[in-house]
C-alpha cells in the first residue's frame, strides 16, 4: 500500500503523457474532458502546493529557533515577520482595499519591487567581486588543460566587449569572426552537444526508472 | 527496500500494458495497413524479445515511406506516424536500460573503467593524514532527491572509510536535514566497517542551515579556521562553487571537485587540482557503490552512446558522398 | 576625444594597477574588490560611446521577428528571477519595443515563481503606455502556473485549461485577444527570455513537438550551451547576456541600460584579464625560483 | 521627485548597501537584510500560490465551469502536507508520485525526441573537402568535437590506445568549451553588478543631487 500505490500512480500519470504523445488529441478527449491538458493542469495545481511546503518548512525552522532563543534568534524573528508581512495582505481579497491582494499598488507588490527584488539582485551582484578576486588568485596555468581553458576564456572575454573587439581587430581583421565560428560555433558547440546528448540519455533513463517504480529515491527510500 | 521488486514483477506488467496499448490503438486506425518496417532484432538482448516482437509485429507496422512522407495529416489517423522514430528509439532505449539493470542486479560482472579522479582522492586523503590536518567534504548544496547529491553521498562513504582507517579528522558540512541524516548514516557505517567506530562522532557531518551564500560564508570560515589539507566537493554546486574553490585555494588545500552543473565546471577545473566532470561523477559513484540502478543505467547509456556514434558516422559518410536524405529523415523530429 | 576623459581613464588604469599590486603584497582580496568597484562606478558616471559589433545570432533573432507579419501573435516569456534583472530586463524591453512597434499581439507568461508575474506586469504595462497599447486587446499577461514542464506541454493542447484566467483573475473567455488563441498552433513565434534551465524545454518539448519557432534571450552563464540548439535549427536566434541585450537595443534603436553598461563591462573584463595574466606571471616566476632553489 | 519616491529609493539603497557591506566583513546590517530577504521570498510564494493556483486554477473553474473533478488535484495537493507528520508522511508519496511520474512520462520522450534525435541528425555533416575549406574545417571541428566528447564520457572501456587518444582530444575540446563558459560567466556576474551600480549612481545619487 505504502509503496505499490504510489508506483501505480506514477506509472499511470506518466503513461498518459506517453500515450498522448503518440496519438492525436481528439482520440483522448471525452466530452468536456480533454485528457492531456486536464492531467497537466492537475500536475500544475499539485506543483503549486509543493512550493508551499517550502514556506511551511521555513516558518517551522525559524519559529523553533525563536522559541528556543537560539543564537541569532532576533534575525530569525525578522524572517518570520517578513513572511507574514508579505503573505497576510496578499491573501486578503483586494475588494476591501487596493492595498490588499497582489495587484499593482498593493503591499505585496510594493514589498516585492522595493525590498525583495533589489535585495535578490544585490546578492548576485556580489558575485562580480568574488569572480574577480578568484581570477586573480586561483586561476593558474598548472597543466595543459587549465592553460587551454584560460587562453580560451581570455579570448572570449576580449571578444565579448567592444574595447576587446577593437583590440582583436587591430591584430587581424578576421579574429572576432574566427572566434565566433570556430570556438563558439565549433568546438564549444560540439562539446555542448555531446554533453546534451549524454545528459538527455541520463534523464531519459531516470524517467524510465521512475515510471516503472524502480527508482524510488524521491519517496525517501 | 529497493531490491523488493524485480523486473519480473510490476515492471513487466507495466511494459506489457504499454505494449498492448500501442498494439491496439493503431489497429483501430484505417491508415495502418502495409508493413515493412521491422526493428533490428539482432541488437536486442533476449530478455524482453517477447515484448519487442509483439511490438514490432503489431504497432510498428508503418512503411518507411510513411515516415518520410510529409507530415501525415493528424486527423486521418489516431496514431501519429510522424513520431514513429521516437517510439522505436524509446522502446529500444527502455529495453537496453532495463536489461542492464537486471544484469547488474543479478550480480553479473559489468565493467566500468576506473575513474582517474578516484585515485587522486585517495592520494589527497593520504596527504591530509601525513600533515595531520582534516579532510573537508561537501556533498553539494541540493536536497537528497537530487541524483548529484546521492552520488556525492556515495563517494562520501568511500572517503569516510579512508579517513576512518587512517584516523584522519573529517568535516562534512551539509545544508539540508535529509542530507544530514543520510550523511551521518553513511559515515557511521564507514567507520564501523573500517574497524574504527570509536573515532566516529556525530559532529563529523554537521548541519549548516541557511541561504546559499550564508552556507557558503560559514563553510569558508570553517576552511580558514581549520585549514583542511584536502577539500573534496562532490554534488550539485551553483554560484558558490567559485567562492569555495577560491577560499580553499587560498588556504593552501588540495582540492578535488565533481559536479554535473556545466556552468560551474570551469571554475572547479581552473581552481581545483582534479575535477570529475558531469557524468564522471555518476560513474565514480557507480564504480564505488556497485549500486545496480546506477551501474545498469550507466552501462545502458554507454550502449546507447555507441549506437548513436555508429549512427552519426553512417550519416557523415552518406552526407560526404552527397546522398542519404532518406537516412536523415529517419531522425526528423519536427 | 576629450583630453580630460583620456586623462581620467589613464588615472583609472593606474589606480587599478596600484590596487592589484597592493593585493599581491598584502594578500587581502578587498583591494581587488575596491578595484572592481572603481571600474564599475566610473564608467557609469562617464560613459564612453563604443562601437558595438552585432553578433550573428542576435541578428538572426531580430530578423526572425522582423519577418513576422503585422499583427502576428507572439508568446513572450518572463522566465527569470529578479536576481538577473540587469541582464534580462533590457532583453524584455528590447523585445517589447520591437513587437509593439510591429503591432504584434503579445501574450506574456512566466514559469518563475519568485517575482516572475510582478516583473512581467511592471515591464509590459510600462512599455504599453509608451506605445498606447491596450490591455486585453493588444497584449495580455497570463501570469504564473507551477511545474513548468507541465505548463509548457499543456499549453500545446489548451491554454485555457492551464490558464483559466489571466494574471489578475479575469477569465480568458472575457479577454478579446484570447478569443482566437487557443494553443501554440495559433501563435507565430515564441520569444523566451530566461535565466534558468527552462530554455532547454522550450526547445525539446515545445519546438520539437509543436513545430513553432523559438527565439531566446538568455543570461551569459547559459549562452554557450545553446549554440548546440542554434546550429541544429531548434533555436531561432539568441541574445547572450548583457552584450546580446546591447546588440538588440542597437538593432531596435532604443539604447538603454545594457548599451550603457558596455563601458563598465569592458573595463572590468580588461582588469580581470590583467589580473589573471599578472597572477600567472608571478606563479611561473615562483615555480622557476623553486626549481632553482632545489638545484642549489 | 516627491517624498514617496525619494523614500522608496532610499529604502532600496539602504538594503543594497547593507548587503554589499558583507564584502568588507560580516556585520549585523548584512544579517538583518539577508534574513528579511529570505522571509519576503517565502511570503511571496504564499500570495502567488493563493491567487494563481488555488483561486484561479481550482476554485474559479469549479464554481464557474463545473469542473468538479478539480477536487482531486486539490486533495493531492493538501495531502502533500502529510510530510510534516512522521506517521502519515507516506501519504504525501501519492501526490509526489503523481507529479514525478507525469514529468517522467514527458521527459522520457522529450529528451529522446526533442534532444537526441535533432542533435544527432544535425551532426551528420558532410566531410567532403570539395565544399570549400572553411566549411570543411568547421564540419571537421564539430564532428571531432561531438564524437570525442561522447567517447570521453564512455565508461565501459579503459581509455587506452585509439580510445585513449580520442578521449584526450575530447578533454581538450571540453576545456576549450569550458573556457568559453568561463568567459561568459565572468561577463554575466559583472553585468549584474553593473545593474546595481546603475541604480545606486543614477537613482540614489540622483536623488541626493536633487535635494540641493
Amino acid at each position: 500500500m505504502k509503496t505499490t500505490v504510489p508506483i501505480i500512480i506514477a506509472f499511470l500519470s506518466g503513461f498518459v503523457m506517453i500515450l498522448a504523445f503518440f496519438v492525436s488529441p481528439e482520440s483522448v478527449t471525452f466530452g468536456n474532458f480533454e485528457l492531456e491538458p486536464e492531467v497537466l493542469s492537475w500536475v500544475t495545481i499539485v506543483g503549486g502546493f509543493t512550493l508551499l511546503l517550502g514556506v511551511v518548512s521555513i516558518v517551522r525552522v525559524n519559529y523553533n529557533a525563536v522559541k528556543r532563543r537560539n543564537d541569532g534568534w532576533v534575525y530569525k524573528l525578522a524572517t518570520l515577520i517578513s513572511v507574514f508581512a508579505m503573505a497576510i495582505p496578499a491573501v486578503i481579497p483586494n475588494g476591501l482595499s487596493p492595498l490588499f491582494g497582489t495587484g499593482p499598488g498593493s503591499i505585496y507588490d510594493w514589498l516585492f519591487n522595493y525590498l525583495d527584488a533589489p535585495m535578490m539582485s544585490t546578492m548576485f551582484a556580489m558575485l562580480a567581486f568574488y569572480i574577480a578576486s578568484a581570477a586573480f588568485r586561483a586561476f593558474r596555468t598548472r597543466n595543459t588543460e587549465a592553460t587551454l581553458l584560460l587562453v580560451t576564456a581570455v579570448l572570449v572575454m576580449l571578444w565579448r566587449i567592444p574595447m576587446g573587439e577593437i583590440m582583436l581587430k587591430s591584430i587581424h581583421e578576421s579574429i572576432p569572426g574566427l572566434i565566433n565560428t570556430y570556438i563558439m560555433n565549433g568546438a564549444n558547440m560540439a562539446v555542448q552537444r555531446g554533453i546534451i546528448i549524454g545528459a538527455a540519455l541520463g534523464a531519459a533513463a531516470m524517467s524510465l526508472r521512475i515510471m516503472l517504480g524502480i527508482e524510488r529515491t524521491y519517496m525517501g527510500k | 527496500m529497493r531490491r523488493g521488486l524485480t523486473i519480473s514483477g510490476i515492471n513487466v506488467l507495466a511494459i506489457l500494458l504499454m505494449a498492448f496499448t500501442f498494439a491496439v490503438w493503431p489497429l483501430s486506425a484505417p491508415v495502418m495497413a502495409d508493413s515493412s518496417q521491422v526493428i533490428d532484432d539482432s541488437t536486442t538482448p533476449e530478455i524482453l524479445t517477447d515484448t519487442l516482437s509483439e511490438l514490432s509485429s503489431d504497432s510498428a507496422v508503418v512503411s518507411a515511406s510513411d515516415i518520410m512522407s510529409d507530415k501525415p495529416a493528424q486527423n486521418d489517423s489516431v496514431f501519429r506516424t510522424d513520431r514513429l522514430n521516437a517510439l522505436v528509439l524509446m522502446i529500444l532505449f527502455s529495453i537496453v536500460i532495463l536489461v542492464y539493470t537486471k544484469w547488474a542486479r543479478e550480480g553479473k560482472r559489468l565493467f566500468i573503467r576506473k575513474i582517474s579522479g578516484l585515485d587522486e582522492v585517495e592520494e589527497a586523503v593520504g596527504r591530509a593524514t601525513e600533515m595531520g590536518k582534516p579532510v573537508l567534504f561537501i556533498p553539494g548544496i541540493q536536497e537528497i532527491d537530487e541524483i548529484e547529491t546521492i552520488a556525492g553521498i556515495s563517494i562520501l562513504g568511500r572517503v569516510a572509510r579512508m579517513t576512518a582507517s587512517y584516523d584522519t579528522p573529517l568535516l562534512v558540512p551539509v545544508r539540508y536535514p535529509m542530507v544530514l541524516a543520510a550523511g551521518q548514516e553513511v559515515v557511521e557505517q564507514a567507520y564501523i566497517e573500517a574497524g574504527n567506530p570509536d573515532s566516529y562522532n556525530r559532529d563529523i557531518v554537521r548541519y549548516v542551515a541557511g541561504e546559499q551564500f550564508a552556507f557558503t560564508a560559514t563553510v569558508n570560515g570553517m576552511m580558514m579556521r581549520e585549514r583542511p589539507a584536502t577539500n573534496i566537493y562532490m554534488g550539485a554546486f551553483f554560484a558558490e562553487s567559485l567562492l569555495l574553490a577560491e577560499t580553499g585555494n587560498a588556504a593552501g588545500s588540495i582540492q578535488i571537485a565533481g559536479t554535473a552543473q556545466p556552468a560551474q565546471l570551469p571554475f572547479f577545473v581552473a581552481a581545483c587540482d582534479y575535477t570529475l566532470m558531469g557524468e564522471e561523477l555518476y560513474a565514480a559513484s557507480a564504480y564505488l557503490s556497485h549500486e545496480p540502478l546506477l551501474l545498469g543505467g550507466l552501462k545502458g547509456q554507454d550502449w546507447m552512446k555507441i549506437l548513436l556514434i555508429i549512427l552519426i558516422v553512417i550519416g557523415i559518410i552518406l552526407a560526404s558522398f552527397g546522398f542519404g536524405d532518406w537516412y536523415f529523415s529517419l531522425f526528423e523530429s519536427m | 576625444m576629450n583630453l580630460w576623459l583620456i586623462l581620467a581613464y589613464v588615472l583609472l588604469i593606474a589606480a587599478g594597477i596600484f590596487l592589484l599590486y597592493k593585493a599581491f603584497k598584502s594578500g587581502d582580496r578587498r583591494f581587488i574588490y575596491l578595484a572592481v568597484a572603481f571600474y564599475v562606478i566610473f564608467p557609469v558616471l562617464i560613459t564612453l560611446h563604443l562601437p558595438i559589433e552585432i553578433s550573428p545570432e542576435v541578428r538572426q533573432l531580430y530578423k526572425a521577428v522582423e519577418s513576422l507579419p503585422d499583427s502576428a501573435t507572439v508568446l513572450l516569456t518572463f522566465d527569470y528571477y529578479p536576481s538577473t534583472l540587469a541582464e534580462t530586463e533590457p532583453m524584455s524591453r528590447g523585445a517589447l519595443h520591437h513587437l509593439f512597434r510591429k503591432h504584434c499581439r503579445i501574450v506574456t507568461m512566466t514559469t518563475v515563481p519568485l517575482g516572475g508575474p510582478s516583473i512581467a506586469e511592471r515591464v509590459t504595462r510600462n512599455l504599453a503606455e509608451e506605445y498606447g497599447k491596450v490591455y486585453g486587446i493588444d497584449f495580455v499577461n497570463l501570469g504564473y502556473k507551477a511545474n513548468y514542464v507541465a505548463v509548457l506541454k499543456g499549453m500545446g493542447s489548451s491554454i485555457e485549461t492551464i490558464y483559466p484566467t489571466d494574471n489578475s483573475g479575469t477569465p480568458l473567455s472575457d479577454i478579446p485577444i484570447m478569443k482566437d488563441i487557443k494553443s501554440y498552433s495559433d501563435m507565430d513565434f515564441i520569444y523566451v527570455v530566461s535565466d534558468n534551465g527552462i530554455v532547454d524545454y522550450w526547445m525539446s518539448i515545445v519546438n520539437a513537438q509543436y513545430d513553432i519557432r523559438v527565439g531566446t534571450g538568455v543570461t551569459a552563464v547559459m549562452a554557450p550551451r545553446f549554440y548546440a540548439y542554434l546550429q541544429a535549427g531548434q533555436m531561432t536566434g539568441m541574445l547572450g547576456g548583457m552584450k546580446g541585450a546591447a546588440d538588440y537595443e542597437m538593432l531596435v534603436n532604443q539604447p538603454g541600460t545594457a548599451t550603457k553598461g558596455m563601458t563598465a563591462q569592458s573595463l572590468v573584463h580588461l582588469f580581470i584579464i590583467l589580473s589573471v595574466i599578472a597572477g600567472n606571471v608571478v606563479f611561473i616566476i615562483e615555480k622557476k625560483r623553486k626549481r632553482q632553489g632545489a638545484k642549489v | 521627485m516627491n517624498l514617496v519616491d525619494f523614500l522608496q529609493i532610499w529604502i532600496i539603497a539602504f538594503f543594497t548597501l547593507s548587503l554589499f557591506s558583507f564584502l568588507y566583513k560580516d556585520n549585523p546590517f548584512y544579517k538583518i537584510a539577508e534574513h528579511i530577504f529570505a522571509g519576503l521570498s517565502a511570503g511571496y510564494y504564499v500570495g502567488l500560490i493563493w491567487h494563481s493556483v488555488i483561486i484561479q486554477q481550482m476554485i474559479d473553474p469549479m464554481l464557474n465551469n463545473d469542473k468538479w473533478w478539480l477536487v482531486f488535484p486539490g486533495l493531492l495537493g493538501v495531502l502533500m502536507f502529510s510530510r510534516f507528520s512522521k506517521r502519515f508522511s507516506w501519504i504525501s508519496r501519492m501526490s509526489l508520485a503523481f507529479v514525478m511520474g507525469n514529468t517522467a512520462g514527458i521527459f522520457l520522450l522529450s529528451e529522446l525526441h526533442g534532444k537526441v534525435l535533432p542533435q544527432i541528425q544535425s551532426t551528420m555533416m558532410s566531410l567532403n573537402p570539395g565544399q570549400g575549406f572553411a566549411d570543411f574545417l568547421l564540419a571537421l571541428v564539430i564532428v571531432v568535437g561531438v564524437l570525442s566528447t561522447l567517447i570521453y564520457f564512455y565508461f565501459s572501456k579503459e581509455h587506452k590506445g585509439a580510445l585513449g587518444k580520442a578521449a584526450k582530444v575530447g578533454i581538450w575540446m571540453i576545456m576549450i568549451s569550458f573556457g568559453a563558459h568561463f568567459g561568459y560567466t565572468v561577463m554575466a556576474r559583472i553585468s549584474l553588478l553593473i545593474g546595481r551600480v546603475q541604480f545606486l549612481i543614477d537613482d540614489w545619487c540622483g536623488s541626493i543631487i536633487q535635494l540641493f
